[in-house]
Protein backbone atom coordinates (compact mmCIF):
# COMPACT_ATOMS: atom_id res chain seq x y z
CA UNK A 1 0.00 0.00 0.00
CA UNK A 2 1.74 3.27 -0.76
CA UNK A 3 -1.37 5.74 -0.60
CA UNK A 4 -1.41 6.63 3.37
CA UNK A 5 -5.00 6.06 4.75
CA UNK A 6 -6.79 8.66 7.01
CA UNK A 7 -8.92 7.70 9.85
CA UNK A 8 -10.91 9.53 12.05
CA UNK A 9 -10.89 9.29 15.71
CA UNK A 10 -13.79 10.33 17.76
CA UNK A 11 -12.77 9.94 21.78
CA UNK A 12 -12.49 11.35 25.16
CA UNK A 13 -9.37 9.84 27.48
CA UNK A 14 -11.57 7.82 29.32
CA UNK A 15 -11.29 4.61 28.35
CA UNK A 16 -14.90 4.20 29.74
CA UNK A 17 -16.78 6.18 27.49
CA UNK A 18 -17.16 5.24 23.46
CA UNK A 19 -14.21 5.53 20.73
CA UNK A 20 -15.13 5.67 17.51
CA UNK A 21 -12.82 5.29 14.76
CA UNK A 22 -13.97 5.83 10.74
CA UNK A 23 -12.45 6.26 7.72
CA UNK A 24 -13.05 5.28 3.34
CA UNK A 25 -10.84 2.72 1.94
CA UNK A 26 -10.46 3.04 -2.11
CA UNK A 27 -11.81 -0.45 -3.50
CA UNK A 28 -8.45 -2.26 -3.81
CA UNK A 29 -8.14 -5.67 -2.79
CA UNK A 30 -4.09 -5.67 -1.68
CA UNK A 31 -4.97 -2.53 0.43
CA UNK A 32 -7.59 -4.36 2.49
CA UNK A 33 -5.00 -5.84 5.16
CA UNK A 34 -2.80 -2.65 5.25
CA UNK A 35 -6.12 -0.96 6.26
CA UNK A 36 -7.37 -3.29 8.74
CA UNK A 37 -4.26 -3.68 10.44
CA UNK A 38 -4.22 0.35 10.76
CA UNK A 39 -7.98 0.94 11.96
CA UNK A 40 -7.50 -2.42 15.09
CA UNK A 41 -4.79 -0.18 15.92
CA UNK A 42 -6.06 2.82 16.19
CA UNK A 43 -9.35 1.54 17.42
CA UNK A 44 -7.88 -0.29 20.35
CA UNK A 45 -5.18 2.36 21.11
CA UNK A 46 -4.78 3.13 25.05
CA UNK A 47 -5.77 -0.40 25.79
CA UNK A 48 -3.64 -2.67 27.53
CA UNK A 49 -2.22 -5.75 25.75
CA UNK A 50 -3.96 -8.78 27.56
CA UNK A 51 -4.29 -12.02 26.16
CA UNK A 52 -8.05 -11.19 25.46
CA UNK A 53 -7.55 -7.96 24.10
CA UNK A 54 -4.85 -9.47 21.65
CA UNK A 55 -7.42 -12.72 20.76
CA UNK A 56 -10.48 -9.59 20.11
CA UNK A 57 -8.31 -7.85 17.79
CA UNK A 58 -7.65 -10.91 16.26
CA UNK A 59 -11.04 -11.82 15.53
CA UNK A 60 -11.91 -7.72 14.83
CA UNK A 61 -9.49 -8.26 12.34
CA UNK A 62 -11.05 -11.33 10.57
CA UNK A 63 -14.24 -9.27 10.73
CA UNK A 64 -12.91 -6.30 8.28
CA UNK A 65 -11.29 -8.62 6.09
CA UNK A 66 -13.84 -10.39 5.42
CA UNK A 67 -16.49 -7.63 4.97
CA UNK A 68 -14.21 -5.30 3.29
CA UNK A 69 -13.09 -7.76 0.40
CA UNK A 70 -17.40 -8.76 0.04
CA UNK A 71 -17.72 -5.32 -0.17
CA UNK A 72 -14.68 -4.24 -2.58
CA UNK A 73 -15.62 -7.33 -4.70
CA UNK A 74 -19.25 -7.68 -4.92
CA UNK A 75 -20.19 -4.53 -4.15
CA UNK A 76 -18.11 -2.62 -6.17
CA UNK A 77 -16.95 -4.81 -8.61
CA UNK A 78 -12.70 -4.07 -7.72
CA UNK A 79 -13.93 -0.19 -8.83
CA UNK A 80 -10.63 1.75 -7.03
CA UNK A 81 -12.95 5.25 -7.39
CA UNK A 82 -15.52 3.59 -5.13
CA UNK A 83 -14.82 4.03 -1.65
CA UNK A 84 -15.95 1.36 1.59
CA UNK A 85 -17.28 3.60 4.41
CA UNK A 86 -15.90 1.14 7.80
CA UNK A 87 -16.73 2.82 10.96
CA UNK A 88 -15.51 1.07 14.68
CA UNK A 89 -17.19 1.27 17.76
CA UNK A 90 -15.38 0.19 20.72
CA UNK A 91 -16.71 0.80 24.25
CA UNK A 92 -15.94 -1.54 27.87
CA UNK A 93 -19.10 -4.21 26.44
CA UNK A 94 -18.52 -4.61 22.67
CA UNK A 95 -16.72 -3.82 19.56
CA UNK A 96 -19.34 -2.85 16.16
CA UNK A 97 -18.45 -2.67 13.14
CA UNK A 98 -20.23 -1.15 9.87
CA UNK A 99 -18.85 -1.72 6.68
CA UNK A 100 -20.94 -0.08 3.75
CA UNK A 101 -20.80 -0.23 -0.02
CA UNK A 102 -22.22 1.93 -2.46
CA UNK A 103 -23.53 -1.43 -4.53
CA UNK A 104 -26.84 -3.07 -5.27
CA UNK A 105 -26.44 -5.63 -2.24
CA UNK A 106 -27.69 -9.12 -1.79
CA UNK A 107 -30.07 -11.63 0.21
CA UNK A 108 -28.27 -12.49 3.17
CA UNK A 109 -30.64 -15.47 3.99
CA UNK A 110 -29.98 -16.74 0.14
CA UNK A 111 -26.44 -17.53 0.90
CA UNK A 112 -25.46 -21.23 1.68
CA UNK A 113 -21.84 -22.04 2.97
CA UNK A 114 -20.31 -24.44 1.91
CA UNK A 115 -20.71 -26.99 5.04
CA UNK A 116 -22.04 -29.98 3.64
CA UNK A 117 -19.03 -33.11 3.36
CA UNK A 118 -20.11 -32.72 -0.61
CA UNK A 119 -19.18 -28.74 -0.73
CA UNK A 120 -16.19 -28.47 1.21
CA UNK A 121 -14.40 -28.77 -2.31
CA UNK A 122 -15.64 -25.27 -3.00
CA UNK A 123 -12.83 -22.73 -3.12
CA UNK A 124 -15.60 -19.55 -2.38
CA UNK A 125 -18.10 -18.80 0.12
CA UNK A 126 -16.89 -18.69 3.37
CA UNK A 127 -16.36 -15.17 4.33
CA UNK A 128 -19.81 -14.73 5.55
CA UNK A 129 -19.29 -18.13 7.52
CA UNK A 130 -16.51 -16.83 8.84
CA UNK A 131 -18.15 -13.81 10.18
CA UNK A 132 -20.93 -15.58 11.47
CA UNK A 133 -18.87 -17.74 13.66
CA UNK A 134 -16.68 -15.36 14.91
CA UNK A 135 -19.08 -12.42 15.36
CA UNK A 136 -21.41 -12.45 18.57
CA UNK A 137 -24.03 -10.92 16.09
CA UNK A 138 -24.46 -9.71 12.82
CA UNK A 139 -27.01 -7.38 10.77
CA UNK A 140 -27.74 -6.29 7.07
CA UNK A 141 -29.81 -2.85 6.04
CA UNK A 142 -32.34 -3.94 4.09
CA UNK A 143 -30.58 -3.16 0.58
CA UNK A 144 -27.68 -5.90 1.73
CA UNK A 145 -24.63 -3.55 1.39
CA UNK A 146 -23.95 -2.03 4.89
CA UNK A 147 -23.27 -4.84 7.05
CA UNK A 148 -23.06 -4.57 11.08
CA UNK A 149 -20.84 -7.19 13.07
CA UNK A 150 -20.93 -6.80 17.10
CA UNK A 151 -18.45 -8.32 19.59
CA UNK A 152 -18.88 -9.10 23.09
CA UNK A 153 -15.88 -7.70 25.16
CA UNK A 154 -15.05 -10.44 27.54
CA UNK B 1 5.81 -12.33 3.40
CA UNK B 2 5.85 -14.87 1.18
CA UNK B 3 6.67 -18.69 0.52
CA UNK B 4 10.03 -20.54 0.94
CA UNK B 5 9.53 -24.19 -0.42
CA UNK B 6 12.32 -26.36 -0.17
CA UNK B 7 12.72 -30.38 -0.71
CA UNK B 8 13.18 -32.33 1.84
CA UNK B 9 15.61 -35.91 1.64
CA UNK B 10 12.04 -37.86 1.65
CA UNK B 11 11.33 -35.97 -1.56
CA UNK B 12 8.36 -33.82 0.14
CA UNK B 13 8.23 -30.43 -1.44
CA UNK B 14 8.09 -28.43 2.13
CA UNK B 15 6.07 -24.74 1.57
CA UNK B 16 6.27 -22.57 4.21
CA UNK B 17 4.45 -19.61 5.18
CA UNK B 18 5.63 -16.54 6.11
CA UNK B 19 3.27 -14.36 7.81
CA UNK B 20 -0.46 -14.71 6.06
CA UNK B 21 -2.30 -16.18 3.18
CA UNK B 22 -5.21 -13.71 1.79
CA UNK B 23 -6.42 -12.67 -0.67
CA UNK B 24 -2.86 -10.66 -2.02
CA UNK B 25 -0.82 -13.40 -2.20
CA UNK B 26 -2.81 -16.85 -2.32
CA UNK B 27 -2.41 -16.58 -6.58
CA UNK B 28 1.18 -16.82 -5.85
CA UNK B 29 0.69 -20.00 -3.49
CA UNK B 30 -1.38 -21.78 -6.10
CA UNK B 31 1.02 -20.42 -9.00
CA UNK B 32 4.44 -22.37 -7.04
CA UNK B 33 2.58 -25.69 -6.23
CA UNK B 34 1.19 -25.86 -10.01
CA UNK B 35 4.66 -25.68 -11.48
CA UNK B 36 5.96 -28.08 -8.82
CA UNK B 37 3.20 -30.54 -9.87
CA UNK B 38 4.43 -29.65 -13.64
CA UNK B 39 7.65 -30.81 -12.42
CA UNK B 40 6.20 -34.04 -11.10
CA UNK B 41 6.69 -33.08 -7.64
CA UNK B 42 3.73 -35.72 -5.70
CA UNK B 43 4.51 -34.79 -1.94
CA UNK B 44 3.16 -31.42 -0.60
CA UNK B 45 3.38 -30.12 3.11
CA UNK B 46 2.45 -26.42 3.73
CA UNK B 47 3.51 -25.27 6.68
CA UNK B 48 2.20 -22.62 9.04
CA UNK B 49 4.11 -22.44 11.89
CA UNK B 50 5.16 -18.94 11.02
CA UNK B 51 1.95 -17.56 9.55
CA UNK B 52 -0.10 -15.58 11.87
CA UNK B 53 -3.40 -14.68 9.25
CA UNK B 54 -5.33 -16.83 6.45
CA UNK B 55 -8.44 -15.24 5.15
CA UNK B 56 -11.34 -16.96 3.40
CA UNK B 57 -9.83 -16.93 -0.05
CA UNK B 58 -6.51 -18.11 1.50
CA UNK B 59 -8.82 -20.88 2.16
CA UNK B 60 -9.88 -21.48 -0.55
CA UNK B 61 -6.72 -21.77 -2.29
CA UNK B 62 -5.73 -24.36 -0.42
CA UNK B 63 -8.61 -26.23 -1.14
CA UNK B 64 -8.06 -26.09 -4.82
CA UNK B 65 -4.62 -26.80 -4.46
CA UNK B 66 -5.20 -29.88 -2.20
CA UNK B 67 -7.93 -30.94 -5.52
CA UNK B 68 -5.42 -30.25 -8.07
CA UNK B 69 -2.85 -32.67 -5.88
CA UNK B 70 -5.29 -35.17 -5.27
CA UNK B 71 -6.57 -35.17 -9.22
CA UNK B 72 -2.42 -35.84 -9.92
CA UNK B 73 -2.58 -38.73 -6.94
CA UNK B 74 -0.90 -36.64 -4.60
CA UNK B 75 -0.59 -35.89 -1.14
CA UNK B 76 -1.32 -32.54 0.82
CA UNK B 77 -0.96 -32.51 4.41
CA UNK B 78 -0.67 -28.89 6.51
CA UNK B 79 1.03 -28.19 9.95
CA UNK B 80 2.54 -25.61 11.89
CA UNK B 81 -1.14 -23.61 12.77
CA UNK B 82 -2.15 -21.92 15.63
CA UNK B 83 -5.05 -21.97 17.86
CA UNK B 84 -6.42 -19.65 15.76
CA UNK B 85 -5.75 -20.88 13.17
CA UNK B 86 -6.78 -24.64 13.82
CA UNK B 87 -10.12 -22.64 14.89
CA UNK B 88 -10.48 -21.15 11.55
CA UNK B 89 -10.51 -24.65 9.93
CA UNK B 90 -12.80 -26.47 12.72
CA UNK B 91 -15.06 -23.36 12.49
CA UNK B 92 -15.46 -23.91 8.14
CA UNK B 93 -14.85 -27.76 8.02
CA UNK B 94 -11.82 -28.17 6.50
CA UNK B 95 -10.41 -29.88 9.00
CA UNK B 96 -12.12 -32.89 7.68
CA UNK B 97 -10.70 -32.37 4.24
CA UNK B 98 -6.88 -31.78 5.36
CA UNK B 99 -4.63 -33.98 6.82
CA UNK B 100 -3.40 -31.45 9.63
CA UNK B 101 -0.31 -32.39 11.89
CA UNK B 102 1.37 -30.31 14.54
CA UNK B 103 5.01 -29.85 13.43
CA UNK B 104 6.77 -30.18 10.27
CA UNK B 105 7.99 -33.46 11.62
CA UNK B 106 5.04 -35.60 12.31
CA UNK B 107 3.76 -34.35 9.60
CA UNK B 108 6.66 -35.29 7.06
CA UNK B 109 6.74 -38.49 9.47
CA UNK B 110 3.05 -39.67 7.74
CA UNK B 111 4.03 -39.20 4.65
CA UNK C 1 -13.51 16.66 29.15
CA UNK C 2 -17.13 15.69 28.57
CA UNK C 3 -17.43 16.46 24.99
CA UNK C 4 -14.83 13.89 22.60
CA UNK C 5 -12.34 15.14 20.80
CA UNK C 6 -12.12 14.41 16.80
CA UNK C 7 -8.44 13.49 15.38
CA UNK C 8 -7.37 12.82 12.09
CA UNK C 9 -4.65 9.80 11.57
CA UNK C 10 -2.95 9.82 8.33
CA UNK C 11 -0.98 6.68 7.89
CA UNK C 12 0.27 3.53 6.31
CA UNK C 13 0.81 0.44 7.83
CA UNK C 14 4.21 0.27 7.51
CA UNK C 15 6.00 1.36 10.80
CA UNK C 16 8.99 3.22 8.15
CA UNK C 17 6.77 6.19 6.98
CA UNK C 18 5.56 9.39 8.06
CA UNK C 19 2.49 8.91 10.52
CA UNK C 20 0.39 12.52 10.80
CA UNK C 21 -2.21 13.15 13.62
CA UNK C 22 -3.81 16.56 13.45
CA UNK C 23 -6.88 18.21 15.58
CA UNK C 24 -8.00 20.84 16.64
CA UNK C 25 -9.15 21.80 20.32
CA UNK C 26 -11.33 24.15 21.82
CA UNK C 27 -9.40 27.02 23.96
CA UNK C 28 -10.60 25.21 27.27
CA UNK C 29 -7.89 24.72 30.03
CA UNK C 30 -9.39 22.19 31.29
CA UNK C 31 -9.41 20.22 28.09
CA UNK C 32 -5.25 20.43 27.27
CA UNK C 33 -4.23 17.41 29.25
CA UNK C 34 -6.74 14.77 28.02
CA UNK C 35 -6.81 15.99 24.79
CA UNK C 36 -2.34 15.57 24.75
CA UNK C 37 -3.46 12.11 26.16
CA UNK C 38 -5.05 10.75 23.02
CA UNK C 39 -2.75 12.87 20.75
CA UNK C 40 0.25 11.08 22.26
CA UNK C 41 -1.36 7.32 22.33
CA UNK C 42 -2.68 7.87 18.49
CA UNK C 43 0.73 9.64 17.27
CA UNK C 44 2.55 6.48 18.59
CA UNK C 45 0.10 3.63 18.26
CA UNK C 46 2.15 0.89 16.89
CA UNK C 47 5.30 1.50 18.31
CA UNK C 48 7.33 -0.95 20.31
CA UNK C 49 6.52 0.60 23.97
CA UNK C 50 10.33 0.70 24.72
CA UNK C 51 11.50 2.88 27.83
CA UNK C 52 13.23 5.20 25.34
CA UNK C 53 9.60 5.13 23.34
CA UNK C 54 8.12 6.41 26.80
CA UNK C 55 10.51 8.92 27.53
CA UNK C 56 9.76 10.16 24.08
CA UNK C 57 6.14 10.20 24.69
CA UNK C 58 6.39 11.89 27.77
CA UNK C 59 8.55 14.53 25.75
CA UNK C 60 6.16 15.40 23.36
CA UNK C 61 3.45 15.64 25.82
CA UNK C 62 4.99 18.18 27.51
CA UNK C 63 5.63 19.96 24.64
CA UNK C 64 1.67 19.98 23.60
CA UNK C 65 0.93 20.91 27.42
CA UNK C 66 3.10 24.18 27.26
CA UNK C 67 2.18 25.17 23.90
CA UNK C 68 -1.32 24.58 23.90
CA UNK C 69 -1.73 26.08 26.99
CA UNK C 70 -0.09 29.01 25.82
CA UNK C 71 -2.01 29.17 22.56
CA UNK C 72 -5.09 29.14 24.33
CA UNK C 73 -4.13 31.64 27.40
CA UNK C 74 -2.28 34.30 24.95
CA UNK C 75 -3.80 33.28 22.09
CA UNK C 76 -7.40 32.91 22.87
CA UNK C 77 -7.83 34.41 25.91
CA UNK C 78 -9.62 30.93 26.87
CA UNK C 79 -12.45 32.04 24.62
CA UNK C 80 -13.90 28.10 23.87
CA UNK C 81 -15.52 29.28 20.97
CA UNK C 82 -11.76 29.72 18.78
CA UNK C 83 -9.56 26.39 18.09
CA UNK C 84 -5.74 25.72 18.39
CA UNK C 85 -4.25 23.73 15.31
CA UNK C 86 -2.31 20.60 16.36
CA UNK C 87 -0.19 18.47 13.89
CA UNK C 88 2.27 15.72 14.69
CA UNK C 89 4.51 13.88 12.60
CA UNK C 90 5.98 10.88 13.27
CA UNK C 91 8.60 9.35 11.33
CA UNK C 92 11.81 6.96 11.85
CA UNK C 93 14.61 10.02 12.44
CA UNK C 94 12.06 12.49 14.44
CA UNK C 95 8.54 13.63 16.23
CA UNK C 96 7.57 17.16 14.58
CA UNK C 97 4.86 19.11 16.43
CA UNK C 98 3.20 22.23 15.18
CA UNK C 99 0.61 24.52 17.37
CA UNK C 100 -0.91 27.02 15.81
CA UNK C 101 -3.51 29.48 16.98
CA UNK C 102 -5.15 32.89 15.44
CA UNK C 103 -4.17 35.32 18.01
CA UNK C 104 -1.97 38.32 17.49
CA UNK C 105 1.10 36.20 18.13
CA UNK C 106 4.34 37.30 20.23
CA UNK C 107 7.91 38.63 19.64
CA UNK C 108 10.05 34.92 21.35
CA UNK C 109 12.94 36.75 21.07
CA UNK C 110 11.98 39.12 23.85
CA UNK C 111 11.01 36.66 26.56
CA UNK C 112 13.28 36.01 29.35
CA UNK C 113 12.84 33.09 31.33
CA UNK C 114 13.24 33.36 35.10
CA UNK C 115 16.73 31.56 35.54
CA UNK C 116 18.37 34.36 37.59
CA UNK C 117 18.32 33.46 41.03
CA UNK C 118 16.63 36.86 41.82
CA UNK C 119 13.70 35.61 39.84
CA UNK C 120 13.43 32.17 40.83
CA UNK C 121 10.51 33.17 43.03
CA UNK C 122 8.25 34.42 39.21
CA UNK C 123 5.22 32.22 39.24
CA UNK C 124 5.53 32.10 35.38
CA UNK C 125 7.14 32.22 32.25
CA UNK C 126 8.40 28.36 32.58
CA UNK C 127 6.64 26.98 29.68
CA UNK C 128 8.36 28.14 26.72
CA UNK C 129 11.61 27.53 28.74
CA UNK C 130 10.83 23.86 29.57
CA UNK C 131 10.04 23.72 25.51
CA UNK C 132 13.53 24.85 25.08
CA UNK C 133 15.28 22.61 26.90
CA UNK C 134 13.34 19.85 26.23
CA UNK C 135 12.97 19.87 22.12
CA UNK C 136 15.66 19.33 19.72
CA UNK C 137 14.52 22.20 17.81
CA UNK C 138 12.24 25.04 18.06
CA UNK C 139 11.01 27.81 15.75
CA UNK C 140 8.18 30.07 15.26
CA UNK C 141 6.65 31.65 12.20
CA UNK C 142 7.09 35.34 11.48
CA UNK C 143 3.79 36.31 13.16
CA UNK C 144 4.73 34.11 16.25
CA UNK C 145 1.50 32.41 16.39
CA UNK C 146 2.53 29.09 15.09
CA UNK C 147 5.58 26.60 16.90
CA UNK C 148 6.70 24.18 15.52
CA UNK C 149 8.74 21.56 18.08
CA UNK C 150 11.01 18.71 17.11
CA UNK C 151 12.06 15.93 18.91
CA UNK C 152 14.57 13.34 17.51
CA UNK C 153 14.33 9.78 17.99
CA UNK C 154 16.80 7.80 19.44
CA UNK D 1 -6.64 12.70 41.01
CA UNK D 2 -6.11 14.95 43.64
CA UNK D 3 -4.55 15.39 46.74
CA UNK D 4 -4.31 13.90 50.24
CA UNK D 5 -3.30 15.80 53.24
CA UNK D 6 -2.58 14.21 56.37
CA UNK D 7 -0.92 15.52 59.54
CA UNK D 8 1.98 13.38 60.82
CA UNK D 9 3.08 12.76 64.43
CA UNK D 10 5.93 15.52 63.99
CA UNK D 11 3.34 18.18 63.24
CA UNK D 12 4.09 18.16 59.28
CA UNK D 13 1.22 18.85 56.85
CA UNK D 14 2.32 15.61 54.38
CA UNK D 15 0.96 16.40 51.18
CA UNK D 16 0.20 13.68 48.26
CA UNK D 17 -0.53 14.66 44.80
CA UNK D 18 -1.89 11.82 42.93
CA UNK D 19 -1.37 11.76 39.60
CA UNK D 20 -0.53 14.96 38.29
CA UNK D 21 0.06 18.75 39.28
CA UNK D 22 -1.47 21.09 36.43
CA UNK D 23 -3.36 23.81 35.49
CA UNK D 24 -6.22 22.18 35.93
CA UNK D 25 -6.12 21.33 39.69
CA UNK D 26 -3.14 23.60 41.03
CA UNK D 27 -4.97 25.72 42.43
CA UNK D 28 -6.81 23.64 44.83
CA UNK D 29 -3.07 22.64 46.13
CA UNK D 30 -2.78 26.36 46.54
CA UNK D 31 -5.97 26.64 48.75
CA UNK D 32 -5.33 23.71 50.56
CA UNK D 33 -1.93 25.13 51.43
CA UNK D 34 -3.49 28.46 52.23
CA UNK D 35 -6.08 26.89 54.72
CA UNK D 36 -3.72 25.04 56.27
CA UNK D 37 -1.21 28.38 57.41
CA UNK D 38 -4.79 30.18 58.40
CA UNK D 39 -4.84 27.10 60.91
CA UNK D 40 -0.92 27.86 61.97
CA UNK D 41 0.19 24.89 60.68
CA UNK D 42 3.66 25.80 59.60
CA UNK D 43 5.33 22.38 58.62
CA UNK D 44 4.60 21.18 54.64
CA UNK D 45 5.92 18.31 52.64
CA UNK D 46 4.37 17.89 48.80
CA UNK D 47 5.17 14.56 48.20
CA UNK D 48 5.05 13.51 44.13
CA UNK D 49 5.62 9.47 45.02
CA UNK D 50 2.58 9.27 43.62
CA UNK D 51 2.25 11.73 40.73
CA UNK D 52 3.95 11.63 37.21
CA UNK D 53 3.36 15.05 35.44
CA UNK D 54 3.56 19.00 36.56
CA UNK D 55 3.25 21.12 34.01
CA UNK D 56 5.29 24.54 34.10
CA UNK D 57 1.79 26.37 36.04
CA UNK D 58 2.27 23.78 38.43
CA UNK D 59 5.73 24.61 39.16
CA UNK D 60 4.48 28.24 39.17
CA UNK D 61 1.93 26.91 42.32
CA UNK D 62 4.50 25.42 44.17
CA UNK D 63 6.84 28.69 44.04
CA UNK D 64 3.81 30.40 44.95
CA UNK D 65 3.11 28.55 48.10
CA UNK D 66 6.87 28.30 48.47
CA UNK D 67 6.61 31.87 48.82
CA UNK D 68 3.65 32.01 51.05
CA UNK D 69 5.15 29.17 53.85
CA UNK D 70 8.20 30.74 53.97
CA UNK D 71 6.39 34.60 54.69
CA UNK D 72 4.52 32.80 57.70
CA UNK D 73 8.04 31.54 58.41
CA UNK D 74 7.45 28.29 58.09
CA UNK D 75 9.17 25.24 56.04
CA UNK D 76 8.32 23.47 52.97
CA UNK D 77 9.66 19.91 51.41
CA UNK D 78 9.49 18.44 48.34
CA UNK D 79 9.92 14.42 47.98
CA UNK D 80 9.29 11.40 45.77
CA UNK D 81 10.13 12.97 42.47
CA UNK D 82 10.81 10.69 39.65
CA UNK D 83 13.62 10.95 37.30
CA UNK D 84 11.56 13.00 35.04
CA UNK D 85 10.11 15.12 37.28
CA UNK D 86 13.47 15.98 38.81
CA UNK D 87 15.04 17.14 35.30
CA UNK D 88 12.18 19.67 35.29
CA UNK D 89 12.90 20.33 38.52
CA UNK D 90 16.80 21.02 37.54
CA UNK D 91 16.05 22.33 33.65
CA UNK D 92 14.69 25.31 35.36
CA UNK D 93 16.87 25.86 38.08
CA UNK D 94 13.93 25.33 40.81
CA UNK D 95 15.67 22.56 42.28
CA UNK D 96 18.26 25.46 43.79
CA UNK D 97 15.03 26.81 45.42
CA UNK D 98 13.37 23.68 46.99
CA UNK D 99 14.97 21.44 49.83
CA UNK D 100 14.24 18.31 47.73
CA UNK D 101 14.38 14.64 49.49
CA UNK D 102 14.10 11.35 47.50
CA UNK D 103 11.67 9.92 50.12
CA UNK D 104 9.05 10.90 52.70
CA UNK D 105 10.83 9.38 55.46
CA UNK D 106 14.05 11.25 54.35
CA UNK D 107 12.26 14.64 54.34
CA UNK D 108 10.25 13.90 57.47
CA UNK D 109 13.19 13.80 59.18
CA UNK D 110 15.36 16.91 57.96
CA UNK D 111 12.28 19.05 59.55
N1 LIG E 1 -21.31 -6.46 -0.03
C1 LIG E 1 -21.86 -7.40 -0.84
N2 LIG E 1 -22.54 -7.02 -1.95
C2 LIG E 1 -23.09 -7.92 -2.77
N3 LIG E 1 -23.02 -9.26 -2.56
C3 LIG E 1 -22.36 -9.72 -1.48
C4 LIG E 1 -21.74 -8.82 -0.56
N4 LIG E 1 -21.18 -9.55 0.41
C5 LIG E 1 -21.42 -10.84 0.12
N5 LIG E 1 -22.12 -10.96 -1.02
C6 LIG E 1 -22.59 -12.21 -1.65
O1 LIG E 1 -22.46 -13.25 -0.70
C7 LIG E 1 -21.73 -14.32 -1.25
C8 LIG E 1 -20.96 -15.07 -0.19
O2 LIG E 1 -19.91 -14.25 0.29
P1 LIG E 1 -18.77 -14.89 1.14
O3 LIG E 1 -19.36 -15.80 2.16
O4 LIG E 1 -17.93 -13.78 1.67
O5 LIG E 1 -17.93 -15.82 0.16
P2 LIG E 1 -17.10 -15.48 -1.15
O6 LIG E 1 -16.74 -14.04 -1.11
O7 LIG E 1 -15.94 -16.39 -1.07
O8 LIG E 1 -18.06 -15.83 -2.27
C9 LIG E 1 -20.89 -13.73 -2.35
O9 LIG E 1 -20.53 -14.66 -3.34
C10 LIG E 1 -21.79 -12.61 -2.86
O10 LIG E 1 -22.69 -13.11 -3.81
N1 LIG F 1 0.81 31.57 21.49
C1 LIG F 1 1.18 32.74 22.09
N2 LIG F 1 0.59 33.91 21.76
C2 LIG F 1 0.95 35.06 22.36
N3 LIG F 1 1.90 35.14 23.32
C3 LIG F 1 2.53 34.02 23.71
C4 LIG F 1 2.20 32.77 23.12
N4 LIG F 1 3.01 31.83 23.70
C5 LIG F 1 3.76 32.46 24.60
N5 LIG F 1 3.50 33.80 24.62
C6 LIG F 1 4.17 34.84 25.45
O1 LIG F 1 5.34 34.27 26.01
C7 LIG F 1 5.33 34.45 27.44
C8 LIG F 1 6.09 33.29 28.10
O2 LIG F 1 5.33 32.11 28.00
P1 LIG F 1 5.71 30.86 28.90
O3 LIG F 1 7.20 30.68 28.88
O4 LIG F 1 4.93 29.72 28.41
O5 LIG F 1 5.32 31.23 30.37
P2 LIG F 1 3.91 31.64 31.04
O6 LIG F 1 2.85 31.06 30.18
O7 LIG F 1 3.99 31.01 32.38
O8 LIG F 1 3.92 33.12 31.07
C9 LIG F 1 3.89 34.56 27.82
O9 LIG F 1 3.73 35.27 29.02
C10 LIG F 1 3.29 35.29 26.62
O10 LIG F 1 3.48 36.68 26.74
Amino acid sequence: MTQPIRLVVRRTSDVSLPVEVSTRIPSVLDAVHESVEILARHAFAGLTPTPECERLRNKLKTLLCESLANAIVYGHHEDPTKFVGVRIEVDTTMVRVHVTDTGDGFDPAAIRPPLDPADLDRETGRGLLMIHKLADSVSFNPQGNSICMTLRRP
Amino acid sequence: MGFTATKDKGGVMVVQVDGQLIVGNRQELKQLVQEALDHSERKFLVDFSKAGYIDSSGLGALVSISKKVREQGGELRLSGLNEDLRSLFELTKLDTLFSISDSTKQALAAF
